[in-house]
């Protein structure tokens, strides 16, 4: 086992399953020689040549329309989205079209595009280069959403969207690219999709994340163990759609306390379906009213992103609300 | 400047002897056979809506040899990705009168499990790509399905079709320009009917043709007579040529006229001169190629029954057939969201099959099965 | 006042205000001589010529992209959108530029664009002519999300709109275009932004609803007080945001049991925010877990619409089921 | 076939006479001097990035002619819709490096209050529209912009500026099919410097040139030397007179080069052969125009001195102030979201400031005022 970045586990994953299956083809804007403006697809354009890792002019919508025709045609692509924030042009043939085109066709033309994309603030990109986009398409029926927080699971996962029959959203933390290291294993393996992960156990308070805001929950739980002797258990959704329910419900029934860590702007986030979940299904476990720690409903600013963003500070302060209440 | 169009058949019947392409006489039987049983769908279509068999119908009458010419000059094994005004490309690849029926009239038997409007036919086999709402998004996809076929070196190539109004998406451009760059072996076929919806092609661009448009992405375009079955043949047949011989994309403009309603929810008279329907029905596809065949020796007028007899026959038999079919179960509306149905969508299900099932069914009219 | 449905009230708004103000321009697919194509802007190019009621090339970006230029330049823009599902080809013009322009610039370029689109499902429209895609724009700050469900307020609220300073999503519940009728003062008046109405006052549910949903739960309302004694009342938000929440809140608060009503697929749909608001901020009062009622996770069936949207059954199952807590 | 490329300086400075634009010398000194302050700018910009004092720079040096000639040739009224390579466009029309600066360490002087990454300027006295990083969606806007101009009957024209990449985007291509549709007042300018962060202009586009792509919408194309400021100036002088009368929109390409990375975060040598920037290197716009001035007789070495000495003690002066300017308020955040703040959003501002008083600073870094 080598140690890898979040991003060489992506690289890592990307290379083993263009390894094993030739159906298995990438592209998108300065993947290529240039490796991707993060470089998640380094060295690949030099090992499986130029119609394997294919640079595209710049169109968002002609990425994922093209990759929605080789996935029709049989192969298994994955387009690069170089922000999230620029998905947007690509956003009919998302939420129209590859999501819908299994469903719409009564089976007959299923279309397994796995589109990778790197989301998120912290990294001082600003208005366009810091947006969450995830609760758009967790509304969006017919395409799964994957959030790896660690180096193990990035990889894992991203094998098994890549060999899965289903459209995926593959959302990556960029603000933790590079930072958050792990074990990574050598050569093939999956983790499933649709199983949250335990990040940390506790038996007072469950808090649930997914991607970089899992590592800010982390934190925050171990401070609220040192510092206040609370015993916080982290939750790492890792797939928002299909979404581990069980898990969940397991997670918040035993602890009676959450607190919903979610880094999108508060109105319509993900957040706010886990919380109308819970309320609606264990609410008779519930000691406290759940709280959502979220961006709030402006744009994403530039200079004031450490304000905008959830940190440990306003988790620990959930984590006493619901403690106190 | 003006545009030259490609003809082959002039409107009586005879031929520019240079361009006509040698075709059997099974060949072009197969082709006003199948440009008449468009014609009869349409007919069929269209009352069966206005009759309220069915609840929305898209006519094509008039665009028979555009769509039908264009389907007829590719391989049995080349993709479609085709817009909802081409049933003809389905009819010539053998889609019967039942399947078709099946989907306007959305049952169970419907391939698309009664998902989608009428008109929105989707054929995997036939490698006829299910159709979307959402004008031109196929056109990216198209060439998707061609660089897919380039890196697998086979001999396939692709057809997208669209229409005048769908050259105005983003989606074209996208479409358009990746093929130019990546040399995809495809061919973009536009039936230019003139009207999108009720504004007419002065307001949908200020091109001098549609067909100039390829220029912007490094390939050739060409305009034909789109009610000349023989031209878009020709026309749609070299640029496939092209396309398999790895010279890359063309670009086909089919010059031709949407004489029905843009669909049954449509009423042509509010935005449109009656003389101008009126000038295209004299250029009608099928007299044309009536024309031409008894200039042949080819046609005649026992030969005009026989073919309009047996496809109408088929028609209402499989009317009939497709009338007995019931509509898709409750359960199947949670199929094929995604290859195996998810926990949270299961409860989803569950729970409306067990209100069903304690008896409300009658909010649901009784008479769908679970 | 005369009696308008609430087409023809989408009509005279649209009409009052272009004589008040010639800033007011309409653009769109389909909308000038054809009147639109479900003749919601019908006689108006007549009256105020091609330059002020635009038929467009069919491109949804473009139209939304021009209204931006022209709100930027000191127009009131108020482009058409055919049917709600075809808006997404606009999506990055409304997400990234419509709704960020006032923010980005630091208040230099406000871009007061008021979209109107049809939405929802009841005519039969099938998988591409039916959705109900509010959620993604409540997600979206920067802009309004406005959904009328009676004439008078169809007219008043248009007229807020256009008249307001910021951009606006008007959507128009297509399904009761025609068969919702009502008293309509001729000339100018507004409904104000950001207040829901009390669409039936009642003491022991709460139904929340917005737009065509309405009236479903008007009907099961009366059902339920007839058939069960049970006495609800139905809450029309009328603008998703801003949201009214103190009016949610009271109206909770009074009956402490709750029925949202969303023919939108239910995960990520905007009755999620709805429940989660309610369970963080009333969860003291609340004498059930609130129920949602909502389309399912899958894309929009032709066939089966009725089996796949809210229906009266539905929610009087759901009364049912707070009730009986 | 090969694009004609429209060129008035010579490399040598000498002259194409019939092209030359008749200018006074009080504009050609001014032309001058803003490129010089484009690309002391950008050295300045690209220092406070390495040195960590901003967070974000992008370059773009090798592209001062082709930004400031185009703007030159406008009439102070008209619009703006420029990219994030337009600093140039902001200085001609009169903004202070101490703005430009403002905005690049996004301090609560900044117009944009901090909201941006650097180089995205907006100007709105100066119709300098707000800069988006979203590629191409300034296109269509700058149209409706023009259609807006044009249903008032002013004599306003608008410029919206794009890079090579750009014209992949649908919004190009919506852009411009509006724009011919209703003869919009406008002029389309590309900035073409052959790459978009690494893909080569054949990596993006097929056709046989950029400016080719006014065919696809019925107005006129063409290429200069972008690298010529007084080639640039004439080519967007005539399409801005043809947009004035009344003649409807063209579209002008300049060849050009951007000499420096895509933008700070970029390294060239990853992609591209430094022969080609070398050679690039040989075409210097400054100077170019320098041996122009000289052969016109006014240029001296003294003025060379004092108008760089004259810029860059502005700039140093500027850099100064800014330095000292502190960040926006965190209440600022909340801001500007919409005309006046909803009662939830004010709430979440209200629990954010309620938070920070409590002593929580410290999460924040401290250093930001309320
Ligand atoms: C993205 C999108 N916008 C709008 C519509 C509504 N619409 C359906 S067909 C049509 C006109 C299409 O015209 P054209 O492409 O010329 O094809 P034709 O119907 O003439 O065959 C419009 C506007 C749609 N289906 N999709
Ligand atoms: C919609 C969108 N997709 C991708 C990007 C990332 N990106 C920023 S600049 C750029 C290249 C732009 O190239 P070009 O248009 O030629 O302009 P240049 O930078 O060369 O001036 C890319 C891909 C973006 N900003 N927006
Ligand atoms: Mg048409
Ligand atoms: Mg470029």
């Amino acid at each position: 086992m080598a140690t890898l970045t979040l991003l060489q586990a992506v690289n890592d994953g990307l290379r083993t399953e263009m390894r094993r299956d030739d159906r298995v083809v990438c592209l998108g804007e300065d993947i290529g020689i240039n490796g991707g403006v993060f470089r998640a697809t380094e060295g690949l354009q030099k090992e499986f040549g130029a119609e394997r890792v294919i640079d595209t002019p710049l169109a968002e919508s002609g990425i994922i329309g093209t990759a929605i025709g080789m996935a029709l045609y049989g192969l298994k692509p994955v387009p690069e989205i170089q922000f999230m924030d620029f998905i947007y042009p690509a956003f009919d043939q998302i939420v129209s079209e590859l999501a819908k085109f299994r469903y719409r066709s009564g089976g007959q033309f299923p279309s397994p595009v796995v589109i990778r994309t790197p989301y998120g603030g912290g990294i001082k990109g600003g208005h366009y280069h810091s947006q969450s986009a995830e609760a758009y398409f967790c509304h969006t029926p017919g395409i799964q959403v994957v959030i790896p927080s660690t180096p193990h699971d990035a990889k894992g996962l991203l094998a098994s969207a890549i060999r899965g029959e289903d459209p995926v959203l593959f959302m990556e933390p960029k603000r933790i690219y590079r930072s958050i290291k792990g074990e990574v294993p050598e050569g093939e393996y999956t983790v499933p999709i649709g199983k949250a992960a335990i990040a940390r156990p506790g038996t007072q308070v469950t808090i649930v994340a997914w991607g970089s805001m899992t590592h800010i929950a982390l934190e925050a739980a171990e401070k609220a163990q040192e510092e206040k002797g609370v015993s916080c258990e982290v939750l790492d959704l890792r797939s928002l759609v299909p979404l581990d329910k069980a898990a969940l419900l397991e997670s918040v029934k035993k602890t009676g306390r959450v607190v919903i860590v979610c880094e999108a702007p508060r109105t319509g986030g993900y957040a706010g379906e886990l919380s109308a979940i819970i309320a609606e299904e264990a609410i008779d476990s519930m000691e406290a009213p759940i709280v959502r720690v979220t961006g709030f409903d402006t744009p994403f600013p530039y200079t004031l992103e450490h304000a905008y963003m959830p940190n440990t500070g306003r988790i620990l302060k959930a984590i006493d609300t619901v403690v106190n209440f | 400047m003006t545009t030259e169009v490609l003809q082959v058949i002039r409107s009586d019947g005879s031929v520019q002897k240079k361009l006509e392409p040698t075709l059997s006489e099974e060949m072009l039987r197969k082709l006003y056979r199948t440009m008449v049983q468009v014609r009869a769908l349409d007919e069929k279509g269209m009352l069966l809506q206005r009759t309220g068999k069915i609840g929305f119908y898209v006519p094509s009458g008039g665009q028979e040899a555009s769509q039908v010419g264009a389907v007829a000059a590719l391989d049995a094994g080349d993709w479609l990705f085709p817009t909802y005004r081409d049933p003809g490309m389905a009819l010539w690849r053998g889609a019967s009168f039942r399947e078709m029926l099946a989907h306007e009239f959305g049952c169970a038997e419907d391939r698309s499990k009664g998902r989608q409007m009428p008109n929105h036919y989707a054929f995997r086999e036939m490698k006829y790509v299910s159709i979307s709402s959402p004008i031109a998004t196929q056109i990216p996809q198209a060439v998707g399905a061609a660089m897919a076929a380039k890196y697998r070196k086979t001999k396939e190539i692709v057809l997208t079709s669209m229409g005048d109004g769908g050259t105005s998406e983003g989606d074209f451009h996208c479409g358009m320009n990746f093929a130019g760059v990546y040399k995809a072996p495809i061919v973009f076929y536009c039936q230019n009917n003139q009207w999108a919806i009720s504004v007419p092609l002065s307001g949908q661009t200020a091109s001098e043709s549609i067909s100039v448009k390829a220029k912007a992405y490094g390939f050739p375009g060409v305009t034909v007579d789109g009610n000349d079955v023989l031209a878009v043949y020709s026309a749609v047949r070299q640029a496939a040529d092209r396309a398999r011989a790895g010279g890359g994309p063309s670009f086909v403009e089919a010059l031709t006229y949407r004489m029905g309603p843009h669909s049954s929810s449509d009423d042509p008279k509010r935005y449109r001169p009656a003389a101008e329907e009126e000038e295209w029905r004299q250029k009608d596809p099928i007299d044309r190629f009536r024309n031409y065949l008894k200039k042949q020796g080819i046609w005649t007028e026992a030969w005009e029954k026989e073919t309009w007899d047996g496809v109408r026959a088929d028609l209402n038999e499989a009317t009939k057939q497709v009338e007995a079919l019931g509509p898709p179960t409750i359960s199947s509306m949670f199929d094929d969201v995604w290859s195996s149905i998810p926990p949270v969508l299961q409860e989803q299900k569950d729970s409306l099959i067990e209100y069903l099932k304690k008896g409300e069914l009658k909010d649901l009219g009784g008479a769908f099965p679970l």
